[in-house]
């Protein structure tokens, strides 16, 4: 089973060179550690920037210069700054190669559920409604289950949805899923140690998976 | 050049009155129009309806305007940090619209760009798509949303000349650019007011025509939300 | 009767202190030179320049910064550049004060024919479109009656039409004239010396004019 | 940062193919791109559809292409200073669809922003608004247009960094970012090419995810369509 940061290296190894990212709060976050240093990626914060370095020096903060996740941030040689409409809209014109962000539900059909829990305070979809709309390739970083114990891939979404069909690959604790384009979850791969038989009983929505589904390599 | 020059932010915001519709740039507290914020505090106009990102923090920004009960209903994508905030919307003493943070800026944009609607993806097949007109292009569905229309729109820059031309600063250009565009009144707050000439005509983020009044501010905060950093190698 | 100057020097008594002005090509162009020192008036050119100043000094041209006409211009202090598509916006949202452009005909409804005679060889409607479709305030600069003596004051224009219902002022070598909400020229003003009479004579379109219409002042 | 810079304008254009959609950027001879345009040329590839504000003049601009009979089709907003485009015209050789000069800015910034289609006034009760579906907002009429597609968009700027930032001077901005934004393929050539982290980001009109391959232009002669001048004083 993986901790957090295990999910994070098994995302960063999805992240082609070349890359365009927009990385979600959360685990998603935690994925910038693990992005091979010979790889060209460029960071997108949709508050502004292209380029995002990472936390500055303590001292040297700059109130002026945060990430969508309000954390205070650096630039890189090559950044560009730019506003919130044009942020959106390089990203609704799929200039974004890949989106990375967390899931409270996912279902066979890839829909998405992330924003709001009925009964709880909601605090608002900021940008992920945009980016599940838009984005061409968008992995999730979710737990497969939740704190009750029940799985979080779903035949349906129970919580309002973010967005749907929207979803091609979910890495969790777990596993590494693909989401058909017919419905249903693919198993790719085992978490180091799980078995075939905890992952289809941790994943209530639709699974195919043989029983030689390789295990990950987090090398 | 059309002098647009006012002396302060009580003379900026003199004509906001209990009703209007604000627009207020920034991106949590980066890039707020504080000095105009605090002199809405003042003034004690109320029952505003503010477009903005994000509702400020309990104690600076937007939070200052619910503290003092000013803010009729807010038109956010993201509202998570201010405990007043939720016990107001809890008690159902503030009105609170929700809408994807591209949606946001895109009618914002097309306020300025004279365009009544535009065509987005963000928040079809979701409640944000629920008595909304949908449409297809190339095999992909859209929601039609309007353009904004807002009273004010309260901008901060970091420099701006006295012809109302803006340049702002790092992340916090945000959603004051086309904020700027898009009010019937546009007030500019900047850190650094100069003559009109001293800027690069090849650098203005906003052209002065799109600003009404112009003023420094004074003794910005500017407040970090998050600080984080590490340690010095 | 007034020449092209005459025409230009009438118009700039139109424009109002703090204004945003767009001048079209031809007649509009001269306008520039008649618009009182004491005003602060700023000048659009809708390739993407605001606060255009006047010709450079000889030797002193720049390829890179042209007006709407591609004539050499230059800045002045508190002048700004941008984008053609932030330039339209602009004109959209109705920023723009006031627009002085040409036309080879007008009707009484307000519709204007400026960009195409059929069969001769069609250069493009460039901006006019755009500004006559936005524009809150539109003053038309043209010649009275054509070359063959025809009025270009109509009940309907026979050309094909750059806009409709958006023209409210035209001055002519002969007149100001409103156009009236209902339709229908209404003379303001005459030009030195020319009679009621022979501005009725010269307008095809319904023409409102009372007996003591008054002759134009020019400074 | 990812590194977009190519040899030249060869290597730049070497994938247009016959009956490629291209924007070209500039407005009369000001902000075009002139290496690409001579390897277009040099390239000899035909039926090209080219969105261009204007179609060069005889000798220079896009008129180089017209000369070789390389364009199929001009969409221009103004094609006024070329007699050959008049004689191909005329003669039924070229193709030539016009419109209004905002429709064309903003059907490039539709693309570049995602939008499938917007909403303008201009042209409606014209002939170009033939075919075309209206719609009122408040009262007001308006053409929906569609976003433009382009295989290749080929902008002209005064500086380039390496990671494909771009920054323009003066009026040769003019169509050069939004048809930047708005290609599949953007190239871009710059007069003064530099390494990544030498542009200040804020200054920046082109972020260079826009951008996929750049290179530094040679011998620009930057035509000056109609000098005018006033006699020093």
């Amino acid at each position: 089973m993986l901790d957090k940061d295990g999910i994070a290296r098994r995302i960063a190894k999805e992240i082609k060179d070349g890359y365009y990212v927009n990385l979600g709060i959360g685990i998603p976050t935690l994925v910038a550690n693990y992005i091979p240093a010979n790889l060209q990626v460029v960071l997108q914060s949709e508050n502004g920037l292209l380029g995002m370095g990472p936390f500055p020096f303590e001292g040297e903060e700059d109130a002026d210069l945060i990430n969508a996740g309000k954390q205070t941030i650096t630039t890189l040689p090559g950044s560009s700054i730019f506003d919130s409409a044009l942020s959106f809209g390089m990203i609704r014109s799929q200039k974004i190669d890949l989106t990375i962000l967390g899931a409270m539900e996912v279902s066979e059909n890839g829909d998405i559920a992330n924003w709001k829990i009925p009964g709880k305070m909601v605090k608002g979809m900021g940008g992920a409604m945009d980016l599940v709309a838009s984005a061409k390739n968008i992995i999730v970083a979710m737990q497969h289950i939740n704190k009750a114990g029940e799985s979080k891939l779903l035949p349906k979404c129970t919580l309002p949805l973010t967005g749907v069909k929207c979803i091609k690959k979910v890495v969790t604790e777990l596993a590494v899923l693909d989401i058909l384009p017919e419905g249903g979850f693919k198993l790719l791969e085992r978490a180091p140690g799980v078995s075939v038989a905890y992952i289809r009983s941790a994943t209530l929505g639709k699974l195919y998976a043989s029983d030689d589904v390789p295990e990950m390599q987090l090398d | 050049m059309i002098n647009k020059v006012v002396s302060g932010a009580d003379e900026a915001i003199r004509d906001i009155a209990e009703g209007d519709t604000l627009m207020l740039g920034g991106f949590g507290l980066c890039g707020i129009p504080e000095n105009c914020i605090n002199a809405l505090v003042k003034k004690g106009v109320k029952e505003l309806t503010c477009i903005s990102n994000n509702a400020g923090i309990d104690d600076f920004g937007i939070g200052l305007l619910l503290k003092t009960r000013q803010v009729k209903k807010m038109i956010s994508s993201y509202v998570g940090e201010n405990s007043e905030f939720e016990r107001q919307l809890l008690s159902g003493e503030l009105e609170v619209e929700l809408i994807p943070q591209g949606t946001l800026a895109t009618r914002c944009l097309a306020a300025g760009y004279g365009m009544p609607a535009i065509f987005t993806p963000a928040g079809v097949g979701t409640e944000v798509a629920e008595g909304k007109e949908t449409r297809s292009f190339n095999g992909k569905e859209y929601l039609m949303e309007y353009a904004f229309e807002a009273d004010f729109a309260l901008v901060k820059a970091w420099k701006g000349d006295t012809a109302g031309n803006l340049i702002f600063r790092s992340t916090s250009r945000n959603f004051n650019p086309v904020m700027a565009t898009a009010g019937k009144i546009t007030i500019a707050e900047v850190e650094h007011l100069v003559e009109a000439g001293e800027l690069d005509p090849d650098q203005i983020h906003t052209p002065g025509v799109y600003v009404h009044r112009i003023f420094q501010g004074e003794h910005y905060e500017k407040r970090i939300e998050k600080r984080t950093v590490r340690p010095k190698e």
